[in-house]
């Protein structure tokens, strides 16, 4: 279970009925009610109500049942078996092995390339796969993944009625019924009683999209009950304020710097680790965080399963950062860090890292890009970037991440054993045999790799007094924007 | 450190200090001092100018010698948005909040100040020659592919700034300019139409005098208080029109320490570190306020000492309950026609 | 004046045409295309390039634009390569709320401005009028995001008396006038300067000319004066401001939109300017920039109307 | 109704006798005006008491215009007055200068026509507005009270003179012989803005804002300038027809015909003081007889010769029109011939396209079509001559006052000229305009003022200088001497005749036909914008051939022909309007086409 509630305020029990509005960080005409092609923070949030998984993710990001009560794998991992539940529909269908594959296969479509999770899950044969009984289904792989439920777990995966193709009209299994949705705006549903689950307490849903600003005080002003990611400083704002409280969650994510590991300086292991070593990450955590952040030890996933516990934690050393730094020519040249404002703290982290690097003799030439396509642009540009990254498995981290061909390889690290070694442990079915190499794919990836990640920050969200029950969940878990189980004085 | 800080500060503050006084002794000598070219009975026009003069004070210096004051670039060495840290406290990097407004007033005003600058002398010298120009085809030549600019989302053109040329300063003026440059055109040549049209312009251009003095030398006088008055608030606007782009983070550096990016940087905490937002936005308030009422002391209530009987306004209306207002007595600080400083 | 106006709707739609294409350009010449935008942070780039193609951007810009133009021409504003809406649907879901709050603002504001202007033109130098002048500065001076989050701290989280945001306000919002209070007490706090400086400066020359002290002899009374006479004159320069801050009132009222999640269509502009989302950016640009002609259209007339002396000169 | 008595109104009666009774209605005593250290006036005392006109005439620059704003408690700036100054029993000026009470006479008991109406008249309305809003101001209309407003002043406008345009048919014409203007040609004048009326109009229009206020006193500075001779004989017949109605008239003028005929007493002021005072025939001194050549003994120039002289400016089939697209036609075909050393006057009823002549001339007004020849040159428009032709040609203009730029002396503007076109420096400029202005009768101090400190003759000496300084081949003078008392009038012919004899030409714009029949060789008749006649200066003024011609020449010996109106005439209200006594009208007004319809429809 996850980690503990922090809305008992010794209030009773739960009560029932009420509407509840929620507001998240809108994406305006992008937004969709399409489950698979789903990608904002809000758009989770929706499909949240109105869909259900097959798998999902617990705080420590595991993969925990959902629609499928169970799951076992043939000894390669190559085919698995989920047994569904006895789940219904909104519009009254009880789900079926034919929903799931259908779902796969809608996913997968190979014109829609806006389908996410089609990338993670291209190795699904679907031709192989099948129903098995009335409540099973057999999914095959192309290659052994014993990652499959992680992956089912990934945002994107939502399990839809058998030819549902319209979203305009989202049918699921979730708890809440679809009411009404416009872009960028705001969405509404009601209380579905026929939840797996049982039925949530309240009433009604709205979940809205606002920036930031807007966020804060119309939480402040109790025009919603939940605001969704808000800055250290709103939690300072509101220390006093005896309508709000801040649910943090510790460790969900990771703050860092990205360095190029396929142009000089960095592909000189040793230049990377001069720059790991001259970041001063207490300072980091205390200006860009506020001090809310855990300090990063340059390793994904902190408190999360198969996270290598007992490396020591990586400390500032300026003298031995500059003899690096003179022994790889480095010292007292110039690097480009490519920052942008794409994300709260970007900017100032970059400032503050020209800061130290410039303690240590190495200069760094700052440049601001847009932050519209930054994550996109840093695939390809700039020697020292910002990065972050929210909660997810740290095979999944990997994966994406870090593999030759993942979409997202920010420090360009591309490295064949690194690959095969991943591609080995995640075959690998035996979970204590699997964490031990991924502990030693990690470990590698410290020592030698470009990513200076110095920080695990806090998600904050604000919830108004009178809502109860929400629960300290990283983002994309189980618990994380769960409204079936909060109520309203 | 933090002694280190309030050091810091502290040189800081006294340098200001020492600068008020000196900018004050100025102050008072031209005050007492004879006042070339200011017609009589003009004192408390020149009282005016002096008030506005003195709101002044405190931004210019800041963005003169301000940087002569503070570090480059301002060191990030306390606590974020702390508020008793230093005189004015810290900002989000931690860095002082006083030493970043000595530092980035050069920037703020410096850009809006160009951008207006440019934009009134461009839009005033298409709006006038427009307005003057006694053919149609001329004066929409001149006027209309202004007007082009007119509607352009000025963000669109911001952001290609700050993405294209990294919120350059110089690139940052330009765009602000180009972007007011529509509206002071076509404000200025409205208002000039009536002047342009009339005898005194027709006059002048009878005795051979040259376009250019028709249109600086007395058209331009005519529009001057419009002028003045649109470039008055364009300043303060100007600014801004750099912090929202900040706001939306179009590609200029958040951590400059430019006072229209500190605001809008600091908005959030606004109640947790006041000064933050407030000490810049004093400034830049005290500037705008400074430069109209200065531009309104000095261009005069009445700069277009109209009729030989301007002084009737006084007891105009009737609703003088008894009290003599002294018409010719006082020679009016407003109705004078020499009124032109 | 029939034929000044023919002449300048001709003129109109030229501009409008040059300024599609500029826009197109500019938009296009942000970094990044709707693809990037829309992948940030979610794929590599093979996805990129597969969206790309799936939204067309693949194809050589000349013909994008002239499939626009052609659209456009038949009254298809196209559509949205982000959403897959069309792009009417944008603009109108926008327009709605943009234009009440620029109507209201407007409606509040030419009274307001006239009246502080005229005050402290027939003031001009006094106390009143420095007062006066200096707190409309001073609003204009702060930046309306602080001015926006003071009002909100204080009407709306210490008193309550006013709801802090449009959040979660969906339809009927004409039905709530108290949602606009504060959009417009800031929006009005921004313009109210401009426009009223402008007044002011226009009737410190008017008050001052032959004609005004010729009223005044022939005993018109001062409220009369100022109204019937000097305001017509004193009103150029103000009514081409007011062209000018109408047409922001309906484009660029950005940051009250953002401050108090108004979906209006600044917030809907600069989200397609985001996105480089071009056909909603032109569709929007292209309806703003109408609008905005036809205000400078009317500002023009109304000019020629109050300095009719320029029929004169051309 | 007569004009914009009120006589009909309720209640228009009432403040006629009580309660400022039946004496003086204005009282000045021992007014003085100080700008810096001079005297502008010096214990100056001067009565009007109702239905008498009362007229102040003197120099130009002798303080009229000083003296009757102070009548309204004004002064120009840095002017400051004492005295006292009582207006139906209300202290207007006492020791301290204007008084409190000021505001409340204005318009209601004493209304005041501006000698400079072009400055006075708003140029964002039209005057029809502004009439309408004049009389309703004063006076309660009652219901209905718009359209009995806007009868009063179309009423005000008629008494003022002022007819609809005769739309293209000019005093010959005879379009208006039928019968009254129609309604809505009425309607249409009063639509007008004023830059739409020519200067006499403007003239009219500001008379008619005066009258529309329906006061007790009229107070007209200089109200025939601009005005024809068949115009100022209707004015004339029109005060006296005011004063029988009650009015107090209190005439300013240069012109003693006009004083002779309205006023049967007179100040005299003379540099601040009041020189004498009584009826007029003593005051004034006798009419001049009939053709005379008081100022110059200049041997005429050889009479124009149009074969042998040399043209200086030629112009040949001049159309204009006002507007675009060759709309609104002001001038047709109109030729015009200045030989070098020559004066071609141009004469014309009101309104007839004088000055837009001239303005085509001076390359001022755009729209026009036909052939400009300077010097055997064509000249183009003002905006394309070089500099040495627009030094050629030099114009004066009509409304001078708004000639002048606010902003800079009158000194600084005028000097402009020769450095400007002919390339002096500034301070010899400064000395030559100082040269020239000292022989037109004007001071270097007068010079250094600015043009609202100036009189209004002062101010048309000025702009005369402005043009002069160009040492022109050709000058073109609007009506440069409305403003001028004879002895200024004189300084000024004798100017024209030097420039002449160093081989100048002068198109000479006027109505004072004395004074063209003095000046010109050769003369211009316009009517409605078309040359009606032209000739042989002294041929064309013995024997007219065109009506209008005729017309303007009988009208112009105004004073001698009539009669005085006894000062104590009965009680005004003791006359309604309708019986007003025939002999007041003045003959000439019965033969005038133009003005026999003096009834306007109510
Ligand atoms: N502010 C001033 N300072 C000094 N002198 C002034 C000022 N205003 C007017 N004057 C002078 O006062 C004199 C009287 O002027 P005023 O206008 O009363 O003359 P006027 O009799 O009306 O002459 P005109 O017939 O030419 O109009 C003029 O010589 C003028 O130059
Ligand atoms: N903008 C205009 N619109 C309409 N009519 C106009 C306009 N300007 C001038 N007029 C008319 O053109 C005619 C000619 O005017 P102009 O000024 O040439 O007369 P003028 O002969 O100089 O008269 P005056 O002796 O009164 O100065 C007048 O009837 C006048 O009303
Ligand atoms: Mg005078
Ligand atoms: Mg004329």
């Amino acid at each position: 279970e996850s980690a503990g509630s922090s809305g008992g305020t010794g209030s009773g029990g739960p009560r029932r009925g009420g509407s509840l509005r929620a507001a998240f960080p809108g994406a305006g005409v992008k937004e969709t009610m399409d489950p698979h092609a789903q990608r904002q923070f809000v758009d989770i949030a929706r499909h949240k109500a109105v869909f259900d998984k097959l798998v999902d993710l617990d705080a420590t990001l595991r993969p925990v049942p959902r629609l499928a009560r169970s799951w076992t794998s043939d000894r390669t991992a190559r085919v698995w078996r989920f047994e569904l539940r006895e789940a219904a529909f909104h519009d009254g269908h009880v789900l079926d092995a034919d929903d799931v594959l259908y779902s796969l296969s809608r996913i997968l479509s190979p014109d829609a390339a806006d389908h996410l999770a089609k990338h993670s899950l291209s190795h699904i044969d679907l031709r192989e796969s099948r129903a098995v009984g009335a409540r099973g289904v057999e999914i095959a792989l192309d290659r052994p993944d014993a990652e499959l439920p992680t992956l089912l777990a990934m945002t994107g995966t939502a399990v839809v009625r058998k030819g549902w193709d319209d979203p305009e009209h989202p049918v699921g299994t979730g708890p809440f019924r679809f009411v009404s949705f416009t872009a960028g705006r705001s969405f509404t549903a009601r209380r579905f009683d026929d939840h797996w689950a049982g039925a949530p307490h309240v009433d009604e849903v709205r979940v809205l999209s606002a920036d930031t600003e807007a966020r804060a005080a119309a939480v402040r002003g109790g025009e919603v009950h939940y605001a969704h990611e808000l800055t250290p400083t709103f939690a300072r704002t509101v220390a006093h304020d005896s309508r709000v409280r801040v649910v943090a969650t510790k460790r969900s994510g990771v703050q860092g710097f990205a360095l190029k590991t396929d142009r000089p300086p960095f592909d000189d292991p040793r230049a990377a680790l001069a720059v790991k070593l001259l970041v001063d990450r207490e300072r980091l955590v205390e200006v860009v965080c506020a001090g809310r952040a855990e300090v990063g030890n340059d390793l994904y996933g902190k408190g999360y399963a198969y996270y290598p516990s007992g490396l020591e934690q990586r400390e500032r050393d300026v003298a031995e950062a500059r003899r690096l730094l003179r022994r790889t020519g480095l010292f007292n040249k110039k690097v480009s860090f490519h920052t942008s404002t794409a994300a709260d703290g970007f900017a100032q982290a970059a400032h503050l890292f020209t800061e130290q690097a410039g303690e240590a003799g190495l200069r760094v030439d700052v440049t601001n890009g847009p932050p519209e396509s930054y994550f996109t642009d840093v695939l390809t540009r700039g020697t020292v970037t910002n990065h972050r990254c929210g909660a997810m498995p740290i095979p999944t981290y990997l994966s994406e991440r870090l593999l030759t061909d993942a979409p997202q390889n920010a420090t360009a690290w591309h490295d064949r054993d690194f690959d095969a070694s991943y591609a080995d442990a995640r075959a690998v079915v035996d979970t204590g045999d699997r964490t031990a190499r991924y502990r030693k794919v990690q470990t590698t990836l410290r020592d030698r790799g470009g990513l200076v990640l110095w920080a695990h920050p806090e998600w904050l969200n604000a919830v108004a007094r009178t809502l109860h029950g929400v629960r300290e969940a990283p983002p994309n878990t189980v618990d994380w924007a769960r409204f079936d189980t909060v109520w309203l004085d | 450190m933090k002694a280190a800080r309030v050091a810091n500060g502290a040189r800081v503050v006294n340098g200001v200090r020492a600068l008020v006084e000196r900018v004050r002794r100025v102050a008072r000598v031209r005050r007492d001092g004879p006042v070339r070219g200011v017609p009589r009975g003009s004192r408390a026009r020149r009282g005016r100018a002096l008030g506005g003069g003195l709101l002044l004070v405190p931004p210019v210096a800041a963005a003169l010698l301000g940087p002569f004051l503070a570090p480059d670039p301002v060191p990030s060495d306390g606590a974020p948005y702390a508020p008793d840290e230093g005189p004015l406290g810290t900002d989000a990097l931690g860095r002082d909040v006083l030493a970043l407004v000595l530092r980035g007033g050069a920037s703020a005003l410096g850009v809006a100040c160009a951008a207006v600058a440019l934009a009134v002398v461009l839009g005033g010298a298409l709006g006038l020659a427009a307005a003057a120009s006694r053919s149609r085809r001329v004066d929409d030549l001149l006027i209309r592919p202004v007007e082009l600019l007119l509607p352009l989302p000025s963000l669109l053109v911001i952001s290609l700034v700050g993405v294209g040329w990294r919120g350059h300063p110089v690139a940052v003026a330009l765009a602000v300019a180009a972007l007011n440059v529509p509206a002071v055109a076509r404000l200025l040549r409205a208002a000039a139409l009536d002047a342009a049209s009339g005898p005194v312009a027709e006059a002048m251009r009878l005795q051979g005098e040259s376009r250019a003095r028709v249109l600086f030398g007395h058209v331009g006088r005519a529009v001057l208080p419009v002028a003045a008055a649109d470039a008055g608030t364009r300043v303060g606007t100007a600014v801004f029109t750099v912090a929202a782009a900040n706001f939306l983070g179009l590609g200029l550096d958040p951590t400059s320490p430019d006072w229209g990016v500190v605001i809008a940087a600091s908005r959030e905490a606004l109640f947790v570190q006041p000064w933050a937002v407030c000490a810049p936005t004093l400034l830049l308030v005290m500037f705008t306020v400074g430069a109209n009422l200065l531009a309104d002391g000095l261009l005069g209530g009445g700069a277009v000492g109209g009729a030989r009987t301007g002084s009737g306004s006084r007891t105009g209306g009737g609703r003088t309950g008894g009290a003599r207002t002294g018409d010719g007595r006082t020679g009016g600080g407003r109705g004078d026609g020499k009124a032109t400083a | 004046m029939l034929r000044y106006t023919l002449r300048r709707c001709a003129w109109t739609v030229v501009q409008l045409a040059v300024l599609a294409v500029v826009v197109f350009a500019l938009t296009n010449l942000l970094p990044g295309d709707a693809a990037t935008v829309d992948f940030n942070e979610q794929a590599g780039l093979e996805q990129v390039a597969e969206l790309r193609a799936q939204m067309g951007l693949d194809r050589p810009w000349g013909e994008r634009l002239l499939d626009w133009a052609y659209g456009v021409a038949h009254g298809d504003l196209g559509t949205s390569l982000v959403g897959g809406g069309p792009v009417s649907g944008v603009l109108a879901a926008s327009i709605g709320v943009t234009a009440t709050l620029a109507a209201v603002t407007l409606l509040l504001l030419v009274p307001l401005a006239t009246a502080v202007g005229l005050l402290t033109g027939l003031r001009a130098g006094g106390r009143t009028d420095r007062a006066v002048s200096a707190v409309t500065l001073t609003l204009t001076s702060v930046p309306d995001f602080v001015l926006a989050l003071l009002l909100v701290a204080f009407f709306s989280l210490r008193l309550g008396w006013l709801p802090s945001t449009w959040v979660g306000v969906d339809g009927a919002w004409w039905e709530r006038p108290e949602l606009f209070v504060l959009p417009v007490a800031v929006l009005l706090a921004r313009t109210v300067c401009t426009l009223s400086r402008q007044v002011r400066a226009g009737t410190i020359a008017a008050l001052h000319s032959g004609w005004a002290v010729q009223a005044r002899r022939l005993g018109v009374p001062r409220g009369r004066l100022v109204l019937r006479h000097v305001l017509p004159n004193a009103a150029v320069p103000g009514v081409q401001e007011l062209a000018r801050t109408g047409d922001q009132l309906l484009g660029g009222v950005l940051v009250v939109e953002a401050v108090f999640a108004i979906p209006g269509t600044a917030t809907a502009l600069v989200e397609a300017v985001q996105n480089r989302d071009v056909p909603t950016v032109q569709g929007l640009a292209l309806a703003l920039a109408a609008v905005a002609c036809l205000l400078n259209l009317g500002a023009d007339l109304v000019t020629r109307r109050l300095a009719p002396r320029t029929e004169v000169l051309r | 109704m007569t004009g914009a008595t009120g006589r009909e109104q309720p209640g228009g009666d009432g403040r006629v006798g009580s309660p400022y009774g039946p004496g003086p209605l204005v009282e000045v005593r021992g007014l003085t005006a100080r700008a810096g250290t001079a005297t502008l006036l010096d214990g100056v005392d001067l009565t009007v008491t109702p239905g008498t006109a009362t007229a102040l005439v003197g120099p130009s620059g002798s303080g009229k215009t000083t003296a009757a704003l102070a009548l309204l408690g004004e002064a120009a700036p840095g002017v400051r007055l004492a005295g006292s100054v009582r207006v139906g029993g209300v202290a207007v000026v006492d020791d301290d200068g204007p008084a409190a009470g000021a505001a409340d006479v204005r318009g209601r008991l004493l209304a005041y026509m501006p000698q400079h109406p072009a400055h006075a008249l708003n140029p964002a309305r039209r005057i029809g507005a502004v009439l309408t809003e004049l009389a309703r101001l004063h006076r309660p209309f009652g219901t209905g009270g718009r359209s009995a407003a806007e009868a009063y002043a179309a009423g005000a406008l008629h008494t003022a003179g002022l007819t609809p345009d005769p739309g293209g048919k000019g005093m010959d014409g005879g379009g208006e012989q039928g019968g009254g203007v129609s309604a809505a040609e009425g309607r249409a004048l009063r639509r007008r803005f004023p830059h739409q009326f020519s200067g006499g109009q403007r003239q009219r229009v500001a008379l008619a804002q005066a009258l529309a206020c329906g006061p007790r006193v009229l107070v007209l500075d200089e109200p025939s300038t601009g005005l024809d001779t068949v115009a100022r004989a209707r004015l004339a017949g029109q005060l006296n027809r005011l004063v029988a109605d009650g009015f107090g008239v209190l005439l300013l003028s240069h012109d003693h015909d006009l004083v002779r005929a309205v006023a049967p007493r007179t100040v005299l002021l003379d540099r601040g003081r009041v020189a004498d005072t009584g009826a007029t025939a003593d005051v004034l001194p006798p009419p001049r007889p009939a053709p005379q050549r008081p100022y110059t003994d200049r041997p005429l120039p050889p009479p124009a010769a149009g074969d042998t002289a040399v043209p200086a400016l030629v112009a040949h089939g001049l159309t204009a029109w006002l507007r675009t697209g060759r709309r609104g036609a002001v001038l047709h075909d109109v030729s015009v011939t200045v030989p070098e050393g020559g004066c071609v006057a141009v004469v014309g009823p009101s309104g007839s396209g004088k000055t837009v002549l001239a303005r085509c001339l001076a390359g001022l007004h755009e729209r026009h079509d036909g052939r400009l020849v300077l010097r055997g040159e064509p000249l183009p428009v003002l905006r394309r001559r070089t500099a040495r032709q627009i030094r050629g040609v030099q114009y004066v203009w009509q409304e001078v006052r708004g000639s002048f730029d606010e902003r800079r002396t009158v000194l600084e503007q005028v000097a402009r000229t020769a450095v400007r076109l002919r390339g002096l420096p500034a301070p010899e400029a400064a000395e030559r305009a100082r040269r020239i202005a000292e022989r037109l009768g004007l001071t270097p101090a007068q010079l250094t003022r600015y043009a609202a400190e100036l009189s209004g003759g002062e101010l048309q000496r000025a702009a005369l200088v402005r043009a002069l300084l160009a040492a022109p081949d050709v000058l073109v003078c609007d009506e440069i001497t409305t403003a001028l008392d004879a002895t200024a009038t004189a300084l000024v012919t004798a100017e024209i005749a030097r420039l002449r004899g160093r081989g100048t030409a002068v198109l000479w714009v006027g109505h004072d036909l004395a004074l063209v029949e003095e000046l010109a060789d050769t003369v211009v008749i316009l009517d409605a914008g078309s040359v009606v006649e032209a000739g042989n200066c002294r041929t064309v003024l013995a024997s007219p051939r065109s009506g209008t011609a005729r017309l303007l020449l009988r009208s112009r010996r105004l004073g001698a022909e009539v009669p005085a109106v006894p000062p104590e005439a009965e009680s005004p209200e003791a006359v309604p309007p309708e019986t007003s006594p025939p002999e007041v009208r003045p003959p000439s007004e019965t033969d005038s086409p133009v003005h026999r319809e003096d009834r306007p429809q109510p």
